[in-house]
């Protein structure tokens, strides 16, 4: 079946939440699964962000420095890019933090400050992502083809989306924030 | 007062004159440099040598020659001196009888002076701004009685109509239309208000005008007011004038005192009353409407027009609202008449513009030359090209409204239609020089800043697309924007221009533009450039 | 009643002498998005979302206080209207932290409804992020700055309305903030009569009553032992 | 050299005395009663009340407000609008930059920058030990002699970095001015 489009979808600095807005979709996941294969996605078991990708579904705002590696990497594998959600469209609930300032202040706060009797901050070069300055939405740091908000956005919007998508046609204009 | 006073006043003090006239400039530039302790020795050493009896010092307005300031003249012989200190006031004691002075002299003859047709400016750096005597010596306060007496208010519109005389605050509105429409407003109560709040940086021509000739801007009104019907005037002045502030608030008392501002001026029916306010810091307030609020003692937040002032201005009466400068050239126009003022400029743009020129330019000051002329002669020869003679880069006209026109543009003629054709502005007259260690991104960027400082808050576009525009040239100056961004900074001049409520947000992408017209290749160089900003410009 | 005839959109719209343009449209069914106008209240053409062409005019006028006349010819949705609306919106994402996910007034504020209505699909300037106050010291209401707009509705319900004029601007720019008495916070500013005025203007979650939020619902458990001891006295 | 400016402040009538600490009260008030406490005289009050106080204290502006009948809210909206007015007080001291445009191609950014290392000061701040504001300002209007800086009342033209540290140094280096000079609490 040369047809079958290849589907992946990316969690970054979110609650996971729009995941379980696409999950509560239910019986359409199987005919989503019959027009394209999920190559890629936090409910797959997929270690690497595969080539040549048709659509990714990016949820979550970019706080850290793995969120900014894979979002350029998606970027660059995938041939449409969907911010999926308020904190991928505009860093929502992930960047309130922004107002707080840079993150070593806070992560003293957090971690020594107010932390537990050990008070160390988290270090682990390669495991632990160090933050980034500011939290940024998605089309800060790669373009973005469409945009879908909502806090999270309602299956039925993700599906009207994907369907769309899915069939080569534009996404369904509107969308809400919060 | 009457004709009669009015005159045994000025003959008064013609006989009162000495035949040697020591003429000290205590203007703000000077004043600054040491020219009242100056003119304190210059006095003491007059009476020292026993030379009261025919020598005189005085202290008088705006020479214009700021950057060699402190000024002094002495006629008839019109020697010029400069950076003078106060104690080479021996030494040009001594020059009175020819003996040897080792102070710096100029060359009134220079073409900074004989290129110059001072009508606004005729009595600055000539009479002692702080004397009416003086004005009234000059001529001052003969136009007013004249036009009591002699000329209709129809009449006088008619004669400032037909002068050409365009708004001098910078859009260039025709002053006599403008007055017409204040006049034919209904309402029994009318003001005329004078707008001093000077807030383009680099510009200083109306401080001057106030500080060297308060009367002649007083005269100015108080036609005006005949001629609309107002009996209530008031002077908006930039509390960073002190000097200017002091001055005319001494002349309105002297100009009570005599009976010519006040209740029955020259024995008529006429009243007029004038009241100093003083700013309180904010650009805004050049905006008429905003200032307006000001004078109302509210915040300075403009309002959308129409309606405009001429129908419903301060407390909802019909307010005339002109410049210092326009006002300065009223008395002139009476004086010599509507076709006189029309025979200076050019077709659409009469009379005479003050320039405040600095910057990078070698004869910093005060000049005021016919409309018409070009950058180039204003630039080359009244102001002699850089201090170190390379290249001039551009020049600035207009302030934050305005914009910055390159060498290469440096035959357009001075009018209104012909700068904003070039992507700048006439503005109230500040003209600052630019040479090749300007960077023009930082330019814009300054006057962004300064948009953004000076933005009441009041409408969207103004208040936040000031910022975000800020925020995007500081991005290219610190080389770290994309072409996205460049894209994005254009655009969002446009939504800014086409949005905002008042001038100040509707003209803040006017520096950014022109540069962007002119000097492109300097943005571009900046795009994604891992080097900093060009350092910031020296002498 | 003398009527003006006017196009809008090129509808033939029939209006009031003395109406506005935005009066005349609604009248008409054709909305133009507004943010500062409120109706009751005086028109300060503030927000600027309301700008609409006019034959003849080489500026936008703003519909919220542009009379309307005979003969005139408006148009309030061509392309650049609707790009610059949108970007004026963007303006007011981008300019205070409005977190729609978190707030009161989410699903019930006329700048959420703005941004669906002018088509915004994200923000595509740089947040500002400034740091905000949020107010509680007042019994009854709150007041959240990161969710303020300027729109001034509320000092023009005090004043207008209410009378009072508790509320007034202060700052300028974007530092501008609203603020009640001589700045102090609104649980101490003793002109305010606790009308509530000021919170039915609000157009944003800005201002809200007290104990409906999140997790803010005032309860105090301990009187159930009051109660209860209270009871046995008696009994 | 420098000359020594008027007062910024509206000088339409000369004051009976010089203000201290006691009569200053009284000359806010004959400020008020010269306009007829009419609320349109707001903005010249205040420029007497900062005149005499050195600075808008929450007191003085509700005493405005009080006395000109006015919301408080307008006179504080008010008074924060204007950058003439502050409502914290200045140092005993004051050293004014001007950044207008022939000022800033003249360098003024840079001898800004000089002064906030030297007084180790942000613009528009004043030091702990309320000695030294360091501000700037739009334009002087001393665009004859940019770049221009102004040292207690004092304008300085052709201003230098060198020359500035010295006089900076000198003024500091005088004893501590007393609290009444520059507006009591």
């Amino acid at each position: 079946m040369a047809g079958k489009l290849k589907l992946a979808t990316v969690w970054l600095g979110g609650c996971s939440g729009c995941h379980m807005s696409l999950l509560d979709l239910d019986t359409w996941l199987i005919d989503l699964a019959a027009l394209a294969d999920l190559v890629y996605s936090p409910i797959a078991d997929q270690k690497h962000f595969p080539d040549g990708v048709d659509l990714s579904l990016v949820e979550g705002a970019v706080a850290n420095e793995e969120h900014l590696a894979l979002a350029q990497e998606v970027r660059h594998k995938s041939r449409v890019l969907v911010a999926m959600g308020d904190c991928a469209v505009t860093g929502n609930v992930t960047a309130l933090r922004n107002q707080l300032g840079a993150p070593d202040r806070l992560l003293q706060q957090i971690y020594v400050e107010h932390g537990d009797a050990r008070g160390v901050l988290p270090a682990a070069p390669g495991i632990i992502p160090r933050l980034l300055d500011r939290v940024v939405p998605l089309h800060a740091v790669v373009p973005v083809d469409h945009y879908l908000p909502g806090c999270p956005p309602a299956a039925p919007q993700i599906r009207a989306l994907l369907k769309a998508l899915l069939s080569g046609a534009p996404p369904p204009a509107g969308g809400r924030f919060g | 007062m009457d004709l009669a006073e009015l005159n045994a006043i000025a003959a008064h003090e013609r006989a009162s004159r000495k035949p040697i006239r020591i003429a000290c400039c205590t203007s703000l530039g000077c004043y600054a440099s040491g020219a009242v302790e100056l003119q304190q020795q210059l006095t003491a050493g007059v009476a020292a040598t026993g030379r009261a009896e025919n020598v005189e010092v005085v202290g008088v307005g705006c020479m214009g020659f700021c950057g060699h300031g402190p000024l002094v003249r002495i006629e008839p012989e019109d020697l010029l001196f400069e950076h003078v200190r106060p104690e080479q006031a021996p030494a040009i004691i001594a020059a009175l009888d020819g003996g040897p002075c080792d102070v710096e002299r100029g060359d009134p003859r220079h073409p900074f002076f004989a290129r110059q047709l001072p009508i606004v400016r005729r009595n600055g750096g000539v009479i002692d701004p702080e004397r009416i005597e003086a004005y009234i010596a000059a001529g001052g306060y003969a136009t007013l009685y004249r036009v009591l007496h002699d000329v209709s208010p129809a009449e006088v519109i008619d004669q400032i109509t037909r002068s050409g005389l365009r708004g001098r605050g910078g859009a260039g509105y025709p002053t006599g239309l403008k007055w017409a429409t204040v006049a034919k407003s209904p309402g029994e109560r009318k003001f005329v208000v004078c707008n001093g709040d000077e807030g383009d940086p680099g510009a200083f021509m109306d401080r001057s005008i106030l500080e060297s000739d308060p009367h002649l801007v007083l005269e100015g009104m108080a036609i005006a007011a005949y001629a609309v019907g107002a009996h209530e005037g008031y002077l908006y002045v930039r509390g960073e004038y002190p000097l200017a502030i002091q001055r005319l608030t001494r002349a309105i008392s002297q100009a009570r005192r005599h009976g010519l501002s006040g209740s029955q001026i020259f024995e008529t029916a006429f009243d007029f009353k004038v009241e100093v306010r003083v700013g309180a810091g904010a650009f805004v307030c050049g905006e008429e409407t905003a200032l307006i609020a000001s004078i109302e003692g509210r915040r300075g937040q403009p309002r959308p027009r129409p309606p405009y002032p001429a129908e419903r201005g301060l407390w909802g009466c019909p307010t005339l609202i002109n410049n210092v400068e326009t006002f300065a050239n009223i008395v002139p126009i009476i004086e010599r008449g509507a076709d006189w003022y029309a025979s200076i400029g050019t077709a659409r743009s009469k009379g005479t513009k003050v320039f405040a020129l600095t910057g990078k330019i070698r004869n910093t000051g005060l000049i005021e030359v016919p409309m018409g002329i070009t950058l180039r002669e204003i630039i080359e020869d009244l102001g002699g090209g850089t201090p170190d003679g390379t290249p001039v880069k551009a020049v600035q006209t207009g302030g934050p409204s305005g914009g910055c026109i390159p060498a290469s543009l440096f035959d357009t003629p001075v009018d209104y239609e012909s700068l904003a054709a070039a992507g700048s502005i006439m503005g109230s007259g500040g003209m600052v020089v630019m040479d090749a260690g300007t960077n023009m991104v930082e330019i814009a960027r300054f006057y962004m800043a300064f948009c953004m400082d000076e933005s009441c808050g009041k409408c969207v576009p103004c208040r936040v697309g000031t910022v975000q525009m800020h925020h995007l040239l500081d991005k290219l100056v610190n080389g770290q924007a994309t072409s996205e961004d460049l894209v994005q900074l254009e655009a969002l001049c446009q939504i800014v221009r086409e949005m905002s409520l008042c001038g100040l947000g509707q003209s803040a992408p006017n520096p950014v533009l022109s540069t962007l017209r002119y000097f492109r290749d300097e943005y571009a160089a900046l795009l994604n450039a891992p080097s900093a900003a060009a350092p910031q410009p020296t002498d | 009643m003398a009527a003006r005839t006017l196009t809008i959109d090129g509808q033939l719209v029939s209006a009031r002498a003395g109406e506005t343009i935005l009066e005349a449209a609604r009248d008409a069914g054709i909305a133009i998005p507004t943010l500062c106008h409120l109706e009751g209240l005086s028109a300060v053409g503030a927000c600027r979302l309301c700008l609409v062409e006019v034959v003849g005019s080489s500026r936008l006028l703003p519909a919220c206080l542009t009379p309307v006349s005979e003969g005139m010819e408006v148009r309030t949705a061509s392309e650049r209207l609707q790009a610059n609306r949108r970007a004026l919106v963007e303006l007011l994402f981008a300019e205070r932290n409005h977190v729609c996910a978190v707030c009161v007034a989410s699903g019930n504020c006329e700048l959420q409804n703005l941004a669906v209505q002018v088509g915004m699909t994200h923000v595509r300037y740089a947040y500002l992020t400034p740091q905000c106050s949020v107010d509680i010291s007042h019994p009854q209401f709150g007041i959240d700055h990161n969710r303020c707009v300027l729109c001034t509705r509320c000092v023009r319900a005090c004043d207008e309305v209410e009378g009072v004029h508790t509320w007034d601007v202060a700052g300028r720019g974007v530092n501008a903030r609203v603020i009640t008495d001589l700045g102090l916070p609104w649980g101490e500013a003793t002109s305010c009569t606790s009308c509530g005025k000021c919170l039915l203007a609000c157009p944003t979650g800005a201002i809200f009553r007290r104990g409906t939020s999140v997790a803010e619902l005032e309860r105090d458990p301990r009187r159930i032992a009051v109660i209860v001891a209270s009871r046995q006295e008696r009994w | 050299m420098a000359g020594a400016l008027p007062r910024a402040a509206p000088a339409q009538e000369q004051d009976l005395a010089a203000p201290t600490v006691d009569n200053r009260q009284k000359i806010l008030q004959a400020t008020m009663r010269r306009h007829q406490y009419r609320p349109d005289a707001l903005i010249e009050v205040l420029h007497k009340a900062q005149e005499l106080y050195g600075y808008l204290s929450p007191t003085l502006l509700a005493t405005v407000a009080h006395d000109l009948h006015l919301p408080p809210s307008r006179v504080y909206g008010v008074a924060t609008f204007y950058h003439f007015f502050s409502l914290a007080p200045q140092g005993a001291h004051t050293c004014t930059v001007c950044l207008g445009t022939a000022c800033y191609v003249k360098g003024a950014a840079a001898l800004l920058a000089a002064l906030e290392a030297e007084t180790g000061l942000k613009a528009g701040s004043t030091s702990a030990d309320g000695q030294l504001s360091l501000l700037t300002a739009r334009c002087l209007g001393a665009c004859g002699i940019a770049p221009a800086v102004v040292l207690d009342g004092l304008v300085i033209g052709h201003a230098d970095a060198a020359t500035l540290r010295a006089r900076l140094h000198a003024l500091l280096a005088q004893p501590p001015l007393a609290e009444e000079h520059h507006g009591s609490r």
